[in-house]
């Protein structure tokens, strides 16, 4: 037993050295599909009505509670199965990818004024109001601000010194 | 040379190490042991054997050991 | 570049066409140019790196040689007129200044490794997060770990003067440099290696048939096998994975890392028979052992007995370790007797254990094998009563019940490699005697790791066949042997079946992951 | 002894290989089912020769323009070398490797790929490479192809050293064999013509509704790497004494921006090439969205892309003074094969839908 103890504490106290001499390490990470997951919580969105449209969020609950868009339409690439979708409302448009059974969000941008960024931030905004809300980091020097966060991007372009056009996309690749 | 039998026998009262002379080869010494012979050794002779005479040559058999040590001792 | 690149086949195949039609005197040359164009291929900015362990090691065994050479001559001169202590005196001073040589050798090139490990934590973690992990190809610059070990392990050599100092500052390049093993071993012994490279090979058609054998069985187990389990073992490394699941998770790592990494060392060794060059063995079916010590014998044997070599020995048989067990002995009885050896065993254990990463699940790895080995020897002759009192050693079943606890004990020390966190794996370990979710077995949990039914019948009747060529080795021999002595038609089809195999099941190309992946449609 | 093992080596090396390619052919996708599109720029060798038009492009030429039309009206021997998806460099490497085939007197080019930079502004990599898979598997063995595949790779390919598996398909498709279907044994070693002259056929009828819309972009300006690639075209159809003609088919999906036509029409201009926006000549194309595409607007069906053939091969006629050989006897024969085969392929299309 004596043996057993005197070698634990040699074993203890390298142990504890080596310990105390590297880093600290962080979790790690997990592969990331091409478009990220389906209902992921930290995508883009904003707030409709009391409904959250999201990137990557389920297009059928978002029908659900906005009713039929004014407009819809489909769109196919050229030899591939699955459609595209386009869901236009009056104040914005959803386009959507297919995944399984189910359809998810992949962009949505804004056409008017009555709806707002969850940063307050609406078409026909100045400048200074954008960077108000997002800073001037993206911004590319000459007519747009591009956020990204994941395989989310948001792009806030102007014209004339007024925000002209706001879209949420999914990066593919 | 007896002493040195002792010393063997102690580890491995099994082996005949008269006559094995494929010690190292015939995996009857492990690294341990060859560490607690170099340490009998120390004790008994007052000869250190160097790392790098740590070679299955001079620890395939009894003989090989003993010349080792007397080579040392006359260094 | 990989070894399961089609760029690193296409660059074997010249070599070894160029390789036995130019003049024989040339292949070593050859040899060096391949092995600093594959250098090269990695990245142009690691070459200072092996430069600069060449150009070192050179000046500090050159050095080294003259010191050696000037002292024989000495010596030899003033035979009569030295007497025994001068001589001893004069010998001491020199290797004194040797040992200056060898020092700063040692502390240059093992800064820059131990520099590069540590610079290089971050992108290794994101490389074994994503998966591309093969357990040996750790860090940047390329092979590092590998030609340093190997190359100062040649400087302690001649050191020792149990080798001579190569006066051929290229020959020393290829040395250092030999690029089939520059990738994740063998480390090879300058004494062992180093002639073979240097002399002239005649072209011998079974060698270089039973080289190709052995890069196709090298290539069987790294892409069939390692790389389509490694899916589920990414999978299994999820916090909700505990209990049952992490214990087939620590089955399917041992499954893909002895595929990976006997794979790659099967696609070198057998790459470097081709070339005439006969490298040591690095696995002899490690997972038969009976014993952990036995186990560390069959498992990546050249990083063993390196540090046998140079870091266990040395440090065991050091005075203050010789003082050390006199005094212990006194003291401590026959424990003390070995406490050297068990001190040198922690600090071997330790390097080997950052050797393999800096980061403190690596240190315990080490720490965990050193204890299960000195537990075992301390626990030896208890163990040999009980066997003798049952005569369990006599009985078949018995030997099958040591290899089967052998294998699950490593297992669940080797798995502390995917836990940089070592919180994580003591939690796993605990799960383990706490979560008995045997469910995961059969509720479908298995279709979710990312293996389909399809993979895991492949998997299945891939390590049935590893498993059974091990046997036969073990058995019997050397299959190859066995298959040479067959009709050629015979052994030609085999070996067909295996490339077919190896084409079509191998987890290789672009897209292989893709399952919304257009071609399922047709 | 020792020469009748040699022999036998030679022997089995023989045999294996055989057995190799025979697998490679039986694992390679055919595209005689549901993908067709795979299949068209491989059919262009049957057909080579003799084509004083030959269009390149994507989707926007192989749906809508019917080159059998254009013979039946014209007289006009036309060829389409179109697949999915297919990027500017890829269409200027088909169009260079048709030179070693034949001298069209004009060359028609579709402009949309335009949009596409490089091989990751396409979207999804998995997508792109089986794009890439349709345009190159097809071709055959030439320094144009190898040029092109060099090209096209994605990240993901080139990482995996893509080129090595364009050169033996088989390491592409080696995981194929779990998913074989009997089409993969039928069309082993003769595959069927799925298009009339690189046009594939659609007769199904999907009537435009909504409009399809996109967002605005940041940045309206063609990449550079597009404008290099037509920049070589257009030398390209000079050295040949080759008509280069740039057209934007009457899709009306994916968008096409103003801002985008007018850089066409000022790089026609600087370049003295003719470039026809068909989206602007629907009215006198006489395209009837109601009636004349298959989805909705993106492409046409076999009745649209008649009438804009109809259109197209009358600037063909008068702008690029196209010859008419319905009088040549031997071009004749040939044509009037395709025809029957065209009308056939109509009938059992309409048939079936």
């Amino acid at each position: 037993m004596k043996r057993l103890i005197a070698f634990f504490g040699i074993l203890c106290m390298v142990v504890g050295f080596a310990a105390c001499s590297t880093p600290q390490t962080t979790d790690i990470k997990g592969t990331t599909p091409n478009v990220g997951n389906p209902g992921d919580p930290n995508a883009y969105y904003f707030n409709y009505k009391g409904t959250d449209i999201r990137l990557n969020g389920d297009m059928e609950v978002v029908l659900n509670a906005l009713g039929e868009p004014k407009n819809y339409t489909e769109e196919t690439s050229c030899a591939f199965e699955g459609l595209d979708k386009t869901y236009t409302y009056d104040s914005f448009v959803i386009q959507t990818y297919p995944k399984g059974e189910k359809d998810y969000v992949y962009a949505f941008w804004f056409l008017d004024d009555l709806v707002k960024t969850p940063e307050g931030v609406k078409i026909g905004d100045t400048q200074a109001a954008v960077e108000a809300a997002y800073g001037a980091e993206g911004y590319n020097g000459r007519n747009a601000y591009i956020l990204k966060k994941d395989t989310y991007s948001m792009t806030i372009i102007q014209n004339d010194g007024a925000v002209s056009s706001i879209q949420y996309t999914i990066t593919i690749g | 040379m007896e002493k040195l039998l002792e010393i063997l026998d102690e580890l491995h009262p099994d082996v005949d190490f008269e006559t094995e002379e494929h010690l190292i080869d015939n995996k009857i010494l492990d690294s341990f042991d060859i560490v607690t012979i170099v340490a009998e050794i120390d004790a008994e002779y007052d000869v250190a054997i160097p790392a790098e005479e740590l070679i299955p040559e001079n620890f395939n058999s009894a003989k090989a050991l003993y010349a080792l040590v007397e080579k040392l001792m006359d260094e | 570049m990989q070894i399961t690149s089609f760029g690193f086949l296409l660059f074997a195949a010249v070599l070894l066409v160029a390789y036995y039609l130019i003049p024989k005197k040339g292949q070593w040359i050859l040899l060096l140019a391949a092995s600093y164009c594959f250098y090269l291929w990695a990245g142009i900015e690691y070459l200072g790196f092996i430069l600069l362990t060449t150009v070192s090691t050179y000046a500090a065994t050159m050095a080294m040689a003259a010191n050696q050479e000037k002292q024989a001559k000495y010596l030899a001169e003033n035979k009569q007129t030295l007497s025994r202590e001068e001589r001893k005196a004069y010998k001491a001073k020199g290797k004194r200044v040797n040992r200056v040589y060898l020092i700063a050798c040692l502390v240059l090139n093992f800064g820059i490794l131990a520099v590069c490990k540590a610079l290089l934590i971050e992108p290794f973690k994101a490389a074994a997060s994503a998966g591309t992990f093969s357990f040996l190809s750790l860090g940047l610059p390329l092979g590092i770990s590998f030609y340093m070990f190997q190359s100062m392990g040649y400087a302690v050599d001649v050191y020792r003067q149990t080798c001579a100092a190569e006066k051929n500052p290229l020959k020393l390049a290829l040395f250092v440099s030999f690029f089939p093993q520059l990738i994740q071993g063998p480390i090879s012994k300058f004494g062992q290696l180093a002639p073979q490279l240097y002399s002239p090979k005649k072209f011998d058609g079974k060698q270089l048939s039973f080289g190709l054998q052995r890069m196709l069985w090298g290539y069987f187990k790294k892409l069939v096998i390692a790389d389509r389990i490694a899916a589920a073992v990414i999978t299994l490394r999820g916090p909700e994975h505990t209990g049952v699941s992490f214990f087939i998770l620590t089955v399917f790592y041992a499954v893909q890392i002895y595929g990976d990494f006997t794979g790659g060392i099967d696609v070198t060794v057998g790459l470097a028979q081709a070339l005439g060059i006969k490298l040591p063995e690095n696995f002899i079916r490690p997972y038969f052992s009976k014993n952990i010590a036995e186990y560390w014998r069959r498992w990546h044997i050249s990083l063993g007995e390196w540090m046998k070599d140079y870091i266990f020995y040395p440090i065991s048989v050091s005075q203050p370790m010789l003082k050390l067990s006199k005094a212990a002995r006194k003291n401590l009885g026959a424990f003390g007797k070995r406490l050297p050896v068990y001190v040198a065993s922690i600090a071997t254990w330790f390097v080997t254990g950052i050797w393999h990463g800096l980061t403190p699940n690596f240190v315990l790895w080490g720490m965990l094998n050193c204890f299960f080995i000195v537990l075992s020897e301390e626990c030896s002759g208890l163990y040999e009563k009980f066997h003798g009192r049952f005569h369990l050693k006599e009985k078949k079943w018995y030997g099958g019940f040591e290899i089967a606890r052998m294998f699950i004990l490593m297992n669940l020390i080797r798995i502390v490699d995917l836990f940089p966190n070592v919180g994580d794996y003591f939690s796993r370990i605990g799960s383990l005697f706490t979560k008995f979710n045997f469910h995961v077995l059969w509720d479908g949990t298995m279709m979710k790791l990312g293996l389909t039914a399809l993979d895991y019948i492949i998997l299945a009747g891939g390590i049935v066949l590893m498993f059974t060529i091990s046997l036969i080795q073990e058995k019997k021999g050397s299959i190859r042997e066995l298959l040479w002595q067959k009709n050629p038609v015979v052994r030609y089809a085999l070996i067909f079946a295996l490339l077919v195999i190896v084409l079509l099941m191998g987890n290789y190309g672009v897209g292989y992951n893709a399952s919304a992946f257009i071609y399922n449609a047709f | 002894m020792k020469k009748k093992s040699i022999f036998t080596l030679c022997a089995c090396l023989a045999v294996c290989l055989a057995l190799l390619w025979l697998l490679q052919a039986l694992l390679m996708p055919k595209y005689m089912g549901s993908v067709k599109e795979g299949a068209l720029i491989g059919e262009y060798y049957d057909n080579a020769g003799n084509n004083d038009v030959v269009f390149i492009g994507d989707c926007e030429v192989y749906e809508n323009f019917s080159p059998i039309t254009m013979w039946e009206e014209y007289g006009i021997t036309s060829i389409i070398r179109g697949s999915p998806q297919q990027l500017i460099w890829q269409s200027y490497y088909l169009m260079e490797e048709t030179f070693q085939y034949e001298t069209p007197k004009v060359m028609v080019f579709n402009v949309l790929s335009m949009k596409y930079d490089t091989p990751q502004s396409t979207g999804d990599q998995t997508q792109r490479e089986a794009y890439n898979r349709m345009t190159l598997d097809g071709m055959r063995w030439s320094g144009s192809k190898w040029n092109s595949i060099q090209a096209s790779m994605t990240e993901e390919e080139k990482q995996w050293q893509g080129q090595w598996s364009y050169l033996f398909p088989l390491l592409r498709y080696h995981d194929r064999w779990s998913q074989l279907t009997g089409e993969d044994f039928q069309y082993l070693f003769k595959k069927d013509q799925v298009s009339d002259n690189g046009y594939l056929m659609q007769t199904g009828v999907k009537p435009f509704e909504d409009e399809h819309i996109q967002p605005p972009l940041v940045d309206y300006t063609f990449g550079e790497n597009s404008y290099y690639y037509l920049d070589k075209m257009v030398e390209l159809c000079k050295q040949h004494g080759t008509q280069l003609v740039l057209i934007k088919a009457p899709s009306l999906y994916p968008v096409w921006w103003d801002e985008w036509d007018q850089q066409m029409v000022e790089y026609a201009e600087k370049h003295g090439l003719l470039y026809v926006n068909l989206l602007e000549k629907q009215e006198e194309i006489g395209i009837d969205w109601s009636q004349d595409t298959y989805d909705a607007g993106l492409h046409l069906n076999v009745y649209g892309a008649e009438k804009l053939a109809s259109y197209f091969g009358k600037i063909l006629v008068e702008e690029c003074g196209v010859a008419d050989h319905r009088g040549d006897a031997e071009i004749s024969t040939v044509w009037a094969e395709k025809v029957k085969t065209y009308y056939q392929r109509k009938e059992a299309l309409q048939a079936q839908s």
